[in-house]
């Protein structure tokens, strides 16, 4: 399956990458967050983060589709 | 539109008039501003970064949730992004109803959720050092490697 | 002085001015307007009549008590006398904070205390018939016979 | 005693008048309130409304001079 991945804030920098393309057997976009913050060393457990799949909120149980755009969202810190 | 992310000063007059009404006898507000120090350190200035369309949507689906949840009339927020110097306003949030109660639970309210669930996120510019990405949960930074470990 | 009676328009940009703080990250104000109504009838417009320097000094002592009691660095007010019409600005409360939750607890404070302390009264005019003096512990009018009994 | 008594709001209208001088034997303002307070036929409670003396918030048992002041104020309504 091909997943395009989009990366914020802290994620880009410890990513040093913007977007990244990737093919990945992960069914859910749980299971690809852990799969790239293992590979990244993401600090932010997913229970703070968030995900987006497609430019709207999702769920970390939510599964992927061929073709998705992944959003990862570390966590907030507006105001 | 009741919520916007916006790359300009936000002009605070401008976004309280839209809170008129004949029926309206209290209109609270909360502003946040960059402040020049946080857990101990001094800052020199705030890097705001949002995802507009998400945050847009989400500030809106909270500013329709507090006019569901109180009784009041208008409510409305504007977050800037980019580059920010102390002093300058973040975030605005403005409400007006018939009574106080109900404005300043509802302008808090509207705060706390945008605080907790619009993907914003500042990096801090230290007087005396690098910068940091801020987490909201922690309060404190998040380790900024500038690049993959 | 950081409380006011005034016969003037009031002028939130100019007050909120007042509570620059760089080390501020947080400002909620409150500001109550003449409404249209009131215990369900058409009001027309409002009357103010205060003892201004009772008031005034009632008011700086609230003001005091915010600043004790709250993690706050600054806070004013400014209440309004004479005849205002519906949307017109009667009362004004501002405050600074390093955070928001001390800047609500102290804005909300403040008003509620000027409401119950300051000697301020309120006459409306309604849209179908006299005038009558508000009675703030019961939100009803006060019987206004207009000459002794 | 001699004292001065000025009203405010809606008691000035009861009154009929702004200030009045009066020959009194009241020796506190309490009593000087239920006094007046009958002969104007104000409506409102001593627990509700407030006293002044001599341009200071006093309270109901402070006792009165010859000259004294004082100031009647209904329940107050701001905001």
């Amino acid at each position: 399956m091909n997943i395009s991945v989009q990366y914020f804030a802290v994620f880009r920098e410890q990513a040093g990458r913007d977007t990244e393309d990737l093919t990945t057997s992960a069914a859910t976009a749980g299971e690809l967050f852990a799969e790239i913050s293992t590979r990244h060393g993401f600090a932010d457990s997913v229970e703070r983060c968030k995900v987006a799949i497609n430019d709207e909120l999702a769920s970390w149980t939510t599964s992927l589709s061929d073709g998705d755009v992944v959003l990862f969202f570390p966590p907030v810190a507006g105001g | 539109m009741s919520f916007e992310i916006t790359e300009d000063a936000i002009d605070p007059v401008a976004r309280k008039a839209e809170l008129d009404h004949d029926s309206a006898g209290a209109c609270a507000t909360f502003e946040g501003w960059v402040r020049d120090h946080n857990e101990g350190e001094a800052v020199s200035a705030l890097e705001y970064e949002a995802h507009a369309a998400i945050a847009s949507a989400e500030g809106e689906r909270i500013i329709g949730e507090a006019l569901e949840r109180f009784d009041v009339l208008e409510a409305r927020g504007v977050h800037r992004v980019g580059y920010l110097e102390i002093g300058d306003c973040a975030v605005w949030v403005g409400v007006s109803a018939a009574h106080r109660g109900a404005a300043f639970d509802a302008c808090r309210y509207i705060i706390d959720e945008l605080k907790q669930r619009v993907p914003i996120w500042k990096k801090e510019h230290y007087a005396d050092g690098p910068s940091g990405w801020i987490n909201a949960v922690t309060g404190k930074e998040t380790p900024d490697s500038g690049a993959p470990r």
